[in-house]
């Protein structure tokens, strides 16, 4: 067993264990934090898997940013959990045929860093030759977000622009009105 | 040594996260959360020496930013129950 | 003015020393970002309106930072020997300090010197004293001697 | 010479930090495991960031470990004092002893 599959085994560890932690925990608040853990975790574990540009976004955007927005969720509503009253048999079964079906896929999945990968045969070798030329940015990763697949990337960034303005539009009033109201306290 | 560095990264990250696993107080779990990050930067840092791409800085270093700015970010929530709280102003007026 | 233009500076070196490219595409991007950072501020600071003034001795706060690692290593091998030792041997307590420094700096700058050496955490601080948590008597009793805050006192003008 | 040096400088470095993850797991109470993650946050994170300048050739690689060093010396105390004070607000009592 080498360093890089110990870190690795111990990275997932600590996302199984935190996964199970968040779903026994009642108390809100120690979830989010919890979850800050598991983002970290999954940042480090990309990290190791090579994958720099998205283990930035999971640092920024999981660790970061949505521990702060569930925080402000929080602030809106309760911070524990209420107790369910329904079964629960059902659910179990469907996460349990979810994973076999997952387990089984597992074995079609390609060796990590194996070149002759279907993902890394296709348009991957005309990426990695042509970027220099054709786009001009030293990272392959952003030239195929932001050239070869920009349109792709606006829609994205659309759709979150659109949910961002939702969100802002039910939750400004709620924030406007609790602020002003403190103010008046003090 | 450097692999070495690596791997006892791991074990003290498993040994703080099982204080943000038994709590008790919120407290120690931010402190935990917290300390985890700092674990992460250097685990980062190292890793990306263990494995010849020194380049892994960025995110180490980007990584430290997210830290301190989530940790005092959830610490204001806590002492203002407001993240738009102007919470040093405030506490300037009373004093 | 000069503050903006010396930050948008700071900024800039910054970008320059962390992107290693020099073609006008990528010079071109950092000069819009820096721009848009300098706009940012700029109305931060009309929103809150505080302004910090960093007036130290920086020669004596060179020395300072040297005495100020040599007592953080100290602390570390005293905390970091509590921590190996198989029976727990602390006696945590709270001690009250009088700041000794006068500017606001100057007591930032004491708050946060005492933070960084394990085994004392400033909880609180205000205009006449610091409260802190002590891990051991011996570094209550290194605090309460006063020698830290009187250094900090030296760098203030 | 200087790689015998920087390995020295990471073993001390991974001493320090599994000296301040141990006392995180043993320390009675929140003030106390705040010291202790004092411990990795300073002189073990100092350690192993120079550790690994003294490894390096590239200037880039010198110049992001150094601000990753500085950063973490200045964030580090202020995130430490705002947990401290976030806690005691919090109601979270510190367990004293005062034998004297």
């Amino acid at each position: 067993m080498s360093t890089w599959h110990l870190i690795n085994a111990g990275l997932l560890g600590f996302m199984v264990a935190v996964a199970i932690a968040v779903a026994a925990l009642r108390n809100l608040f120690a979830a989010v934090m919890l979850f800050a853990i598991y983002s970290l975790s999954a940042a480090t574990l990309f990290v190791a898997l090579d994958a720099v540009d998205v283990a930035f976004t999971e640092a920024a955007v999981g660790a970061g940013i949505s521990s702060i927005l569930m925080l402000a969720t929080l602030a809106a509503t309760d911070g524990r959990e209420k107790q369910h009253r329904h079964r629960r048999a059902l659910p179990l079964v469907l996460c349990l045929a979810l994973a076999v079906v997952l387990f089984a896929g597992l074995h079609d999945l390609a060796p990590v860093g194996d070149p002759a990968a279907p993902a890394h045969v296709h348009v991957a070798p005309r990426y990695l030759s042509e970027t220099a030329t054709e786009v001009g940015v030293p990272n392959v990763v952003t030239a195929v977000l932001a050239s070869y697949r920009g349109y792709d990337t606006l829609g994205e960034a659309v759709v979150i622009f659109t949910a961002g303005l939702g969100v802002t539009a039910l939750l400004g009033g709620h924030f406007r009105r609790r602020r002003s109201g403190k103010n008046g306290d003090v | 040594m450097i692999a070495a560095a690596a791997v006892v990264l791991v074990v003290s990250m498993a040994m703080v996260l099982v204080r943000a696993l038994r709590g008790p107080t919120l407290y120690d779990r931010i402190l935990a959360a917290n300390h985890m990050g700092s674990s992460a930067v250097l685990l980062i840092a190292v890793y990306g020496f263990f494995d010849g791409r020194p380049e892994f800085l960025d995110i180490a270093l980007a990584y430290a930013l997210i830290n301190f700015i989530a940790t005092i970010a959830v610490l204001k929530y806590f002492a203002y129950g407001d993240l738009g709280a102007a919470g040093v102003r405030e506490e300037r007026n009373d004093a | 003015m000069a503050r903006k233009i010396a930050f948008a500076g700071i900024l800039g070196t910054l970008w320059i020393l962390l992107s290693g490219h020099y073609s006008p595409l990528f010079v071109g991007l950092g000069v819009v970002s820096v721009a848009l950072v300098t706009l940012m501020v700029h109305r931060m600071n009309r929103a809150d309106g505080t302004r910090y003034e960093l007036r130290v001795r920086w020669l004596a706060f060179g020395r300072y930072v040297l005495w100020l690692f040599v007592q953080i290593v100290r602390a570390n091998v005293e905390v970091a020997r509590l921590a190996f030792r198989p029976r727990l041997e602390l006696s945590p307590r709270m001690v009250r300090v009088r700041a000794l420094p006068r500017t606001e700096l100057g007591r930032v700058i004491y708050g946060n010197s005492i933070t960084l050496t394990p085994g004392t955490v400033t909880v609180h601080l205000d205009d006449e004293e610091v409260e802190v948590h002590a891990l051991t008597r011996e570094s209550a009793a290194a605090l309460e001697s006063g020698a830290m805050g009187r250094r900090v006192a030296e760098l203030e003008r | 010479m200087p790689d015998i040096l920087a390995d020295l400088l990471l073993g001390i470095g991974i001493l320090f930090t599994l000296a301040g993850s141990l006392g995180m797991l043993r320390f009675p109470d929140f003030y106390t495991r705040l010291h202790a993650a004092g411990v990795t946050e300073t002189l073990g994170m100092i350690a192993i960031v120079t550790g690994l300048m003294l490894k390096t050739e590239s200037s880039g690689t010198l110049v992001r470990l150094v601000f990753i060093g500085v950063f973490m010396l200045v964030t580090v105390p202020i995130a430490s004092h705002a947990l401290a004070k976030a806690a005691r607000h919090g109601g979270v009592r510190p367990a004293l002893r005062e034998e004297e």
